[in-house]
């Protein structure tokens, strides 16, 4: 409800903001790529990109990267064809696309990047993401908790194609090695493919091999929609960690006596703080040539019943 | 047959029908009767316009101009189930048959019998005994329950037979419906042609094989260029009356025998086997010569031919060309041996129909004439389009036409200009002549002549006994795999030939193929000069 | 001795897929429990009424690579109405789950057949146009978000089961097993025992003979995309229930897993030869090798691999024993 | 007016291009710009190197779907090597590129070929097979990662541009724009001057025919599909080379539109016809659409339908030119 009347509101103001920003002479256009318009968190993202950029002034152009590569790199070529002011990009893995940021920057474009990084190149002006190695040290600390003292198995779906599921699976897997006590293992490790019929399945698998797995690490919320339905078909006890923080995930955690039996927590990585606060760096260089830092992490957080009460997550 | 006294009302007219395609006008003005209990024999040269007029009134082709009157009524249909639906039924000039389904299933194709009320769920013990009955009545050799993919061309002209025969229909046409039959199969369609008349269904038949006519016809219509410019009573016309009319002029002897000079030894083959298709087959073939190869369909002259040709692998047997005997892994190694074969089915095996005319003639010959070894020579394919064009008479648009739109016998032409082309000295040809009109027969053969003269062999499979008999200077005869003997220019006769190809001893004849045999000699007769 | 031979000649895919069961109900304990053993049926349902649906298109001649994206935007559709009616009974929604294939079915199979039968596109850019769309298509209605909040009834049809036991407490037989049951046998009767069936096959042998005798050919090919898109949009329907959430996401690159097991139950790709009933075989064969992988904990990039090999060996085992009787 | 409306019927394409190009100019400002323009000739040769490939395997009558794995394989291969000589010259990296290409070509194309020629596999299925398991190697060979720290000189091929000017500092001309003219040439003179070439149509055309006029069609089946598995090994270098880095999840699905650009340039998918330099239209139209409406901020669902559709139309007007010519 609450995001319709924002969004006319800011329409609203973008009419007023364009007028004097042209009176200003610096009405700026700016160059956005997420990873992929089929991930709700980059949608989310992107919401919060365009709201700011209304808000703020600024002629948004935003892309779908499809997470691949090549595509993004044919989206900056055609931004520094259209000559903007600035390119942000959520690039599909630390590896980037190199040559073509570094066009844009010969051509006297400044490129941002946000989500994930680019190791690949210096002239990336500054950063804005959530470390998902964190996230996943986050998620197995939290089923490491989930488990108690009886301790029990785990099992994580990855989808190693997304250079950010990798990560989450990595931090997980190292902390499961080093803190986890004697009592919890990790019996299974599977890959959703960004399906959740296929997490189903994978899941189906494993209740039939462990009936008493315990708990279950979803490197994406498609992952979880998918183990939930096969762990209530099978009538397990499994618990449910999963990662991303959409809007299905906290109606899921609050429904307590429903699907909230299973899908307890959540890491989130607070999509839209991430979209604001790049969208103000990227305002802030363009107007003074300066950025609060050349990186700056989005902490990522937990998604419990108790913080979605605390923070009136679903009042309506 | 009395038929022509039952002077019914027509029960189908045709009016004034003129039918266009881009560039050629297959039909003008044809306006012809067609009586009920009578067999109507439609004439003419390939590209006479004879399968585009039936096309016209079964629904498949809509006319430019003109109309249908089927029993007393003006029909303009959409389709060719329309047609069927009226009682039209033909069998088309190519094979129609699925040859995934059954024998059943294609005789019934399209009107499959049902259950119930609604037609919903398919009868299928119905179909295949009504299927099954049908094809005892014409005493064939094979079940109704068989792939009709796995019978041979005559087996599968006999369900299209079949087919039409159980549609109970007003109407029957037929296309060239012998050009793949051997004389008993022909004997038995004329006898269920014999069964339809009395039924007082009326029949359209079409052939080039004029001795046909003799048992068949009642009356006739000759078309030339796509128009009528013969119509007449069987009885009323003589048969070079009728080649007048279709060539437009006369042709006496299209033969057109010669006496060659038979030279050296080119091609001999000891003992060639193919288990369970041909065995111990031994002939040899020499310049200068045309060596008939005469028998039964079916005896398995196209098998020897093809492994001559190195397209099947042999069992065991030897092949010496010009005297050395050459073991041959391929066709490759076989043209590079200067052997060209032209094969019996021009449209599946023999010709890239989508593929132009010059295009299908240099084909086997590209890489002999290459430039650098990997190029075409662009100069050279004209060069050789336009002398053999003129050589060989070849009626084309020109060098890139596409090669379906020519005649069947510009088409049979056109491979033999790709054998000479690829410079063969020994040319088989199997039934080089099938659906091919007169004139073009008669100018084959001339080319055929001129190939020998200049020192060529010619190997010439032919179930055609006139053919044999008037182009060939020796022949041998298959039966059933074997060979059973050979006849040089003196001995040969239409007698001698069909008791090499046929004749078994009493003792044997109870199996249905040496049945098939026996009745043979009487429908020869049917074909004989 | 020469029996064993012929039936082994027809039904190489048979041998496959015993070989499979044996080796992984060697390699693991898990794999011929009975609770395994329902789970596999459950998993190849979905990837078995997509192929039920190729198999008829395959059979004409035709192929369709769109199943997929048909699929997703029916199971959207189905949980936009299912959202829309959350007090339903169990029959109402189960009403509204397959109305919803069969609208979406019929509207999308209607839209290729036409293409193919009345504007001779060729089938596989009809399909593709297609695949592209209904994917487009699935993410536009959603905007990209998954579509939750269902009734619990929803799920009934993909996830529910019948019978309880002491040991199997939510069920031993999945509805969507006998559903697929109850599909595979009208859809194989409809294909093998009706005068529709007959055509089916006789326009994929010979399409210009059928046309000859009197079958409405073009008639025949949009009818078959019909069934062809409802059968897949009835699997996106049971995706949907099964996780009782509508993914725009769902079912991508389903068709080929489709096509495949197509082949694998010999059935032709140049139309004319084939049945449901045994393409079922390649199906099991697909659900076995991932489902055997998955308990084995093989990783999942090597299933690929031994996926695509395996298909392809069944293929050539196929091949190899119809040539031999050639 | 007679020859205009003849060269209509056979360019029905050119004329769906000309109109897109017209109305994107109209609608966006920056479409005909030369820097633009400069982008869609650089973005369009990645398609246009598989779709030259495929132009050859749909010629012969066949179909390859694996052409996108195949290329995600060469170009991490390519990197791999890549990583070893950090200090190679730029003639030695262009080795490594081209050799690396035509490697793993060789070896993929070889494999799907013989199946197909040898082992008479479908020509859906063996590739089928190919592309899963080529994406699958892809992965595990990678282990999921991208391939990064490539030194410098390795973007050369598929991210450098010649002439720099005033206004253009970057460079004017995409050296793999002219990579790609370079190939095209080569492509187009192999198939429409050499034997090879008129083997390939032949073999399309009528197989039979082509046998018993001497060509050894299994082996120019398998040379075709060795060109274009290598083809599409140059397309996949040149996505590494374009991002500096090897991507296991490169080029997925881009068989789909190198196909559909095939089929767009008038090649049939019945074989026997068909040209690289038309194809060539086909990959104009798909890159024109792709970059235009990015241009014009048309949501990315939209997209994808708005492209099945328009590759839809361009068919039917493409088969209804030639049906009105029959
Ligand atoms: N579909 C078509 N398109 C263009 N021209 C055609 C078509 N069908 C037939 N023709 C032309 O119409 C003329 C008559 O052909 P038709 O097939 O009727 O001859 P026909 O008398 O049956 O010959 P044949 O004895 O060889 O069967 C020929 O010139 C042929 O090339
Ligand atoms: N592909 C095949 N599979 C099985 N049997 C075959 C096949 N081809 C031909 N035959 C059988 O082999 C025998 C010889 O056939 P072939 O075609 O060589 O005879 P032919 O004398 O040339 O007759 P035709 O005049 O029909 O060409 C026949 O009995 C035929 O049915
Ligand atoms: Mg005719
Ligand atoms: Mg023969």
């Amino acid at each position: 409800g609450s995001g319709d009347s924002g969004a006319k509101e800011s329409s609203a103001g973008t009419d007023k903001k364009n007028v004097s920003a042209e009176e200003d002479g610096e009405s700026y256009r700016v160059g956005f790529i997420v990873g992929s318009r089929e991930h709700v968190f980059y949608n989310l993202i992107e919401d919060a990109i365009k709201e700011k950029c209304d808000e703020i002034g600024i002629e948004a152009l935003c892309y779908d990267g499809e997470l691949d590569a090549n595509v993004q790199s044919n989206h900056i070529e055609n931004l520094v064809a259209q000559d903007v002011d600035a390119i942000a990009l959520a690039t599909v893995d630390a590896a980037g696309v190199g040559p073509a940021i570094e066009a844009a920057d010969a051509a006297g474009i400044p490129v941002f990047t946000f989500d994930s990084p680019c190791t690949t190149v210096d002239c990336i002006v500054c950063h804005v993401g959530t470390d998902n190695v964190k996230g996943g040290e986050l998620g197995a600390q939290e089923c490491i908790r989930l488990l108690g003292d009886k301790g029990g198995t785990a099992g994580i779906i990855g989808n190693p194609a997304s250079s950010s599921c990798l990560d989450r699976e990595n931090g997980f897997l190292d902390i499961m090695e080093k803190e986890a006590p004697d009592n919890v293992e990790v019996s299974f490790n599977g890959n959703y493919q960004g399906d959740a019929n296929i997490a189903a399945s994978l899941v189906q698998d494993w209740l039939t091999a462990d009936p008493d797995l315990g708990v279950i690490f979803a490197t994406g919320d498609p992952a979880c929609t998918g183990a939930l339905a096969s762990i209530k078909a099978a009538g397990a006890d499994t618990l449910i960690v999963g990662y991303d923080g959409n809007p299905e995930a906290i109606k899921a955690i609050y429904a307590q006596d429903e699907d909230g039996k299973w899908w307890v927590s959540e890491i989130s990585q607070n999509p839209p703080l991430i979209g604001s606060t790049i969208v103000e760096q990227v305002y802030k260089y363009l107007k003074t040539g300066k950025v609060d830092a050349k990186n700056i992490p989005i902490e990522p957080y937990i998604i419990t019943y108790e913080y979605i009460v605390d923070n009136n997550l679903m009042s309506e | 047959m009395e038929t022509k006294g039952v002077m019914e009302k027509p029960i189908l007219q045709v009016k004034e029908i003129t039918k266009t395609f881009p560039g050629v006008k297959a039909l003008t003005d044809v306006s012809i009767d067609f009586y009920p209990g009578e067999v109507h024999a439609l004439l003419g040269e390939n590209g006479a316009g004879k399968s585009t007029l039936i096309k016209i009134i079964s629904g498949v082709y809509i006319p430019t101009k003109g109309t249908l009157i089927f029993e007393q009524k003006e029909r303009a249909y959409k389709n060719p189930g329309e047609a069927l639906n009226l009682g039209i039924s033909v069998i088309h000039q190519e094979l129609s048959i699925a040859n995934e389904l059954s024998v059943a299933e294609n005789i019934f194709i399209g009107r499959e019998p049902g259950k119930g009320k609604q037609r919903f769920l398919l009868d299928r013990r119905k179909m295949e005994r009504d299927a099954q009955k049908a094809l005892s009545l014409m005493g064939v050799n094979f079940k109704a329950t068989d792939i009709a993919g796995d019978l041979s061309a005559a087996q599968q002209q006999m369900i299209e037979i079949a087919k039409v025969i159980t549609r109970n229909s007003k109407l029957v046409i037929m296309d060239e419906p012998t050009s793949s039959l051997s004389d008993s199969e022909i004997e038995a369609l004329f006898k269920q042609i014999e069964m339809l008349k009395k039924n007082n269904v009326a029949i359209i038949y079409i052939t080039h094989r004029l001795k046909e006519l003799k048992v068949v016809a009642d009356r006739i219509t000759v078309l030339r260029d796509g128009i009528v410019v013969k119509k007449s009573l069987y009885e009323d016309i003589t048969e070079s009356e009728i080649v007048a009319s279709m060539v437009g002029r006369k042709i006496s002897d299209y033969y057109n025998k010669q006496q060659h000079i038979r030279k050296e030894e080119m091609l001999r083959v000891e003992g060639l086997t193919v288990k369970g298709v041909f065995e111990d087959v031994s002939f040899a073939a020499y310049k200068g010569e045309i060596l008939g190869v005469a028998g039964l369909v079916g005896a398995g002259r196209t098998e020897v031919m093809e492994t001559i040709f190195a397209d099947k692998k042999k069992a065991s047997g030897k092949v010496f060309i010009k005297g050395k005997e050459i073991e041959l892994k391929n066709s490759r190694e076989a043209i590079a041996n200067k052997i060209g074969f032209a094969t019996e089915d021009r449209r599946r095996t023999g010709l890239m129909l989508e593929a132009s005319v010059k295009n299908n003639i240099v084909l086997p010959s590209l890489r002999r004439k290459a430039m650098k070894k990997a190029f075409v020579n662009p100069k050279w394919e004209k060069k050789v389009c336009d002398e053999y064009f003129g050589k060989l008479d070849i009626k084309t648009p020109g060098r890139e036409t596409i090669i379906k739109n020519l005649s069947g016998g510009n088409q049979q032409k056109v491979i033999l200009a790709k054998w000479l082309v690829a410079e063969s000295e020994i040319l088989i040809l199997d039934e080089p002549t099938r659906g091919i009109d007169v004139n073009a027969k008669s100018e084959f053969y001339n080319l055929m002549n001129e190939f020998v003269d200049a020192g060529g062999c010619i190997i010439m499979v032919s179930s055609e006994l006139p053919e044999i008999l008037g182009v060939a200077d020796r022949v041998i005869v298959m039966r059933e795999g074997h060979l059973s003997g050979e006849l040089n220019r003196a001995e040969m006769s239409e007698l001698n030939i069909m008791q090499l190809a046929s004749i078994q001893s009493e003792a044997e004849s109870n199996t249905p193929r040496q049945a098939d045999g026996a009745s043979n000699l009487q429908s020869s007769k049917l074909r004989g000069i | 001795m020469g029996k064993a031979k012929e039936w082994s000649e027809k039904n190489a895919v048979v041998i496959v897929l015993i070989v499979l069961i044996i080796f992984f109900g060697i390699a693991n304990s898990t794999f011929l429990t009975p609770a395994n053993i329902i789970n596999i049926t459950a998993q190849m349902s979905i990837n078995a009424m997509l192929t039920i649906g190729i198999t008829f298109v395959i059979i004409t001649g035709g192929i369709d690579i769109s199943v997929g994206s048909v699929a997703a935007f029916a199971g959207i559709f189905s949980a936009y109405i299912g959202l829309k009616f959350p007090k339903a009974p169990l029959i109402g929604i189960l009403g509204i789950q397959l109305g919803s294939a069969i609208f979406i079915g019929t509207i999308c199979g209607a839209f290729i057949g036409i293409a193919i039968a009345k504007f001779k596109v060729v089938p596989m850019i009809a399909t593709l146009a297609m695949m592209t769309s209904a994917r487009g298509l699935a993410y536009v209605v959603t905007d990209g978000q998954p579509v939750y909040g269902l009734p619990n009834k929803f799920a009934w049809l993909g996830a529910g089961r019948l019978i309880t036991t002491e040991k199997m407490k939510n069920g031993v037989i999945p509805i969507i097993t006998i559903f697929l049951v109850i599909i595979l046998i009208l859809m194989h009767i409809l294909l093998s025992r009706t005068i529709f069936g007959r055509h089916v096959y006789a326009v994929g042998s010979n399409e210009k003979v059928s046309h000859l005798s009197g079958i409405n050919v073009d008639a025949v090919k949009i009818k078959v995309h019909i069934l062809c898109s409802i059968m897949a949009a009835l699997g996106g329907v049971c995706v949907t229930s099964k996780l009782n959430n509508g993914q725009p996401a769902a079912c991508d690159t389903y068709e080929m897993y489709a096509i495949a097991a197509t082949v694998l139950g010999g059935t032709s790709l140049l139309g004319g030869i084939g049945s449901v009933l045994r393409a079922m075989f390649g199906c099991a064969i697909i659900a076995i090798i991932n489902n055997g992988m998955n308990l084995m904990q093989i990783s999942s990039y090597w299933q690929k691999v031994i996926m695509g090999m395996i298909i392809l060996v069944a293929v050539i085992i196929d091949m190899a024993q119809k040539k031999e009787k050639k």
